[in-house]
């Protein structure tokens, strides 16, 4: 009968760096275990808090962020706003398709290094002027990776190791702008890419439904979420709406993030405006047009985060500028009349 | 009847996709290609976004590839990691790539231009899931004007492999056997790959288009297939049922 | 600031066998992308079938199989009779938790190796006789696992890569009759097991609900099927009952198993009888009992298998011989009483 | 009030579950410790089952780790890799194991006796998630009875790793630091590990139990602890709530 155990001599092999990026966040697994042992609220109780309070207590200048969604689509905007308004600096992104949460947080000078796979576009509605403005001056050290690398990085972390091979990368310059290091498989002697596991500071992520203690449902694509929740130190939930933990119970295959992971939530309607909501509202491409266009010039760039961001007090503030509820059931509208 | 280069494009890449094949493709002119060819081609084409929308019935373009639409009445509403994990497994026929600049083995940068890294001259995204999906899927393909300037000898930035340099290179780097660049479809022609030495080779030039145009606004030696031929052009049908269907507002094929 | 490349510099280091077991499947990731190239039906057709002719056509004597659900609990039991009753010989099981699935296959003598983790028992209800005699006798090969090392096999190949670094099995026996490599973290250098991804020739997994195309829901825990779905390379799924494509495609959520990975469909109600199907009807303990009652001696255990399985000629027969539908109406109430 | 050693070693064990941890458990004796101890001293006490389960309101005793109760008005019915995965990353702070040897760093065998692997002399089901749990959970416990043939200097088969050869052992075979065995809980007497050599160490006799029987009953040398005490036996609440709410058909606890 076949056997596999090909390479199942002791053998000696070389672990080379495939880039010369810097990984900006410590990959060890047992450094994690003894954080989430010590630190993780593993207590059933009421997580409920303010959205100025959590950034306030849960964001610290210098943390490495990573934010949930996907660029505009289910995003926690108003964590993102208050990150700015509180003016939080030297932030650390994880950047897979980070768009108009990158835009956001550009918007507020917040960041100083990033782990990209993409950044500064907006997908199909163009580039932010700012957002290339602030990476091509230098300000913001990169590191290179891709969607599917950063994805895995998460779930490295999710998973409690420190690494996972990959077979992305490999023989490009983004390779080479990386942090991973080339190995081979034990059993085929395959080349791989090893990633190092990524334990942001701070997971921040939006949800159709959650407990007051963070149980939370999500519908439609998980994107990375899933493994981002696991990964975090520290994870801010907001959710479109409260329900009671019964009617989570109801159906518990739906929890995609229990409450052992959760340290804060937020009930925030329309908290991924302006971007998309599956099922709930559509993105408001007027809007996120008028901040690219304002980002042209920087006095019209200033005036606009100046009446959005600056000059309101607070998330509910930020929806009145953009014409509240009118608008938002318009966004509402056009969500459900998609096939139109 | 008229049509214009973007047309052309989407018209031409839409005949690749064979029918019952998955395909993983982003916004724009790739989803239109898709689209189309699910309505002219390949009924039953699964187009997969990599935002975790599998199999949806597009109701529109796509404005990002992880909006909604891009799991309206799916067959999966999935995951970032489903979608790669299927590409990285093999599952995944084709995908779409666009980028700044592409040399003569198909490798495609779309990262930045300039020769220092850290201060580039213009930065791009980068990646983004492209890296990713040239690396795994089977058949990469392409939809691009061409011009001296994306087409390159030397491009400033590999961010996702071609055929890296040349013929083994793909498996020598550690990348699945057997997949690599297929078609790059530009507004002057289709290049094909050649089999041997994995350089790009002319298969056939746009109606009205000479060979010397194509050399003239290609930064490398092209091979030229035995077999040239002329692009068919895009039919009525594939024009009406784009214009008409795919994307009556004209988002992507802009105006005339 | 702190950058955690610590080991950033080419570096020899050693791969060692941390046991002496056999690998019973190939985990040659390009070899698997092959096959799914060549093999997969990715065209979106009915795939309905019969029992008899899906196990005389896809399971091939010799065969590697892995079985969905947990042992007595959503199993694909008209399948692994029907294996029985063709008389298959030599397969080869992945024994994460196998129970009342391994029992049925030990019944009728299919099996010649096992990758375990847990055989033999049946939970708190005993032991089976005929599997513990199976398994001392030396006539069943055997490479030690454990569930989760199990489970990241299947994942491993599920993700498409040959192997996954893990941190159970470390320092044991058990780690000592794996097949696992001992490896360390390129970035933190700490010491992990590798395990090769697990390619099963056949899944069998039995689901709640299912389209003619193979689209697959199912309700409450997914145990290991998720990875076991996406790493077969040929896949069987019976289905407690036929939905309609649109049925799917109304919370396509909830598709946990896509079309594109299934060979063959087949509506089997009660198919995981007399294990439990969440929500639909309850173990039948009874029964259960019975088999390991009859286990005892040898002239009861070969009159038990031809009453119920060999003297039948299909899952509907079997279903006959326990009371029918009066007994698994008893069992559905029971589902529903739990309370009580 | 009389009781049975079932009834003893659950109640307890009961008691060193703390509120608002999280246990992973099996069937039987520690899934019915873990219901005692939600009921009276942790209400908030999450249970994890390793099939999936996570939270269940459970109705009763569950007849398998992978049954419709271990999720029945859960929080989460997941899966076998997200339940091991949230184990290995630390998450998970007790785990109770059975076997049928133990040694005295508490590595417990559940795979064979004998000693020749492939003809074992008695085989016994193997890890299951055991391994795993004893691996990634921060504190194994155990609850058996205990007599010279379980309680052995050389187990036969290491399944699940205890301190394995003593201090720093875990931790160099790579192994999470800071995880291990907790306590043994068997019919005469709550044992713990001694911190400088992870040796067993008698913590409290069950009244009525001499030393000496522990002694006899034990194939290795045990130590004690200098504040030795006696086991504070079942309260009626206990036992009550054991047999009228947790166990009412006495599925584990049995006849008196």
């Amino acid at each position: 009968m076949e056997s596999f155990n090909e390479y199942a001599e002791e053998r000696k092999v070389t672990y080379k760096p495939a880039g010369g990026g810097r990984i900006f966040t410590n990959p060890d697994a047992d450094r994690a275990r003894a954080y989430f042992r010590d630190q993780k609220p593993r207590k059933l109780t009421e997580k409920v808090t303010t959205i100025q309070e959590v950034v306030n207590g849960l964001v610290n200048d210098g943390d490495y962020i990573g934010v949930g969604g996907f660029g505009a689509n289910r995003i926690p905007t108003a964590v993102l706003h208050e990150i700015v308004r509180q003016k939080k600096k030297d932030l650390g992104v994880a950047g897979h398709t980070a768009t108009h949460d990158f835009q956001i947080l550009i918007g507020g000078n917040c960041i100083n290094r990033c782990d990209i796979a993409y950044i500064i576009g907006l997908e199909a509605r163009g580039l932010s002027k700012a957002a290339r403005k602030a990476v091509e001056s230098g300000a913001i050290e990169l590191t290179e990776w891709t969607n599917a690398a950063l994805t895995w990085r998460y779930k490295a972390a999710a998973m409690g190791v420190s690494f996972l091979p990959v077979r992305c990368m490999l023989g490009t310059d983004t390779g080479k702008r990386s942090a991973a290091v080339e190995m081979e498989c034990p059993f085929t002697g395959s080349k791989y890419l090893a990633v190092p596991a990524l334990y942001p500071d701070v997971g921040i992520i939006h949800v159709h439904r959650a407990d007051v203690y963070g149980n939370c449902q999500i519908d439609g694509i998980m994107v990375a979420d899933l493994d981002l929740a696991r990964a975090a130190r520290r994870l801010i939930i907001t959710t479109e709406r409260f329900v009671p933990n019964e009617y989570i119970r109801r159906d518990p295959a739906r929890t995609v993030i229990p409450y052992y992971l959760v340290d804060a939530v937020i009930e925030v309607p329309f908290g991924s405006y302006p971007g998309n909501m599956a099922y709930e509202y559509f993105s408001d491409e007027e809007h996120l047009r008028e901040w690219l266009t304002a980002e042209g010039d920087p006095e019209s760039y200033a005036s606009f985060l100046e009446k959005h961001i600056y000059g309101v007090k607070d998330f509910n503030g930020y929806l009145d500028t953009i014409g509240g509820l009118k608008r938002l059931q318009e966004l509402r509208l056009q969500e459900n009349l998609v096939e139109k | 009847m008229e049509y214009n280069d973007m047309e052309l494009m989407i018209c031409l890449a839409s005949r690749y996709l064979e029918d019952d094949s998955i395909v993983v493709v982003g916004t724009g002119a790739p989803c239109a290609a898709a689209m189309l060819a699910q309505k002219i081609y390949s009924p039953r084409l699964m187009i997969m976004f990599e935002a975790g929308g599998i199999g949806p019935l597009l109701p529109s373009m796509p404005i990002s590839v992880g909006d909604s639409r891009t799991f309206y009445r799916g067959l999966v509403a999935g995951s970032m990691p489903e979608v790669m994990e299927t590409c990285q497994r093999g599952l995944v026929d084709y995908t779409f790539l666009g980028g700044a600049q592409i040399d003569q083995y198909g490798n495609i940068n779309s990262t930045m231009v300039g020769s220092e890294y850290q201060k580039p001259k213009v930065r791009f995204p980068g990646s983004g899931g492209a890296n990713d999906l040239a690396s795994f899927c089977w058949k990469t393909m392409m939809i691009t004007p061409q011009d001296q300037r994306r087409f390159t000898e030397n491009i400033d930035f590999i961010t996702s492999p071609g055929y890296l340099t040349g013929p083994g290179a793909r498996e020598a780097a550690g990348l699945p056997p057997g997949s690599g660049p297929y078609k790059v479809i530009t507004n002057l022609c289709v290049i094909g790959f050649d089999e041997d030495t994995k350089k790009m080779k002319v298969e056939s030039t746009h109606p009205g288009i000479t060979q010397e145009s194509i050399i003239d606004n290609t930064g490398f030696g092209l091979l030229w297939s035995e077999d040239l031929t002329v692009s068919e052009p895009p039919s009525e049908e594939e024009l009406s049922c784009l214009r008409n269907e795919v994307d009556p507002y004209r988002y992507i094929i802009g105006r005339l």
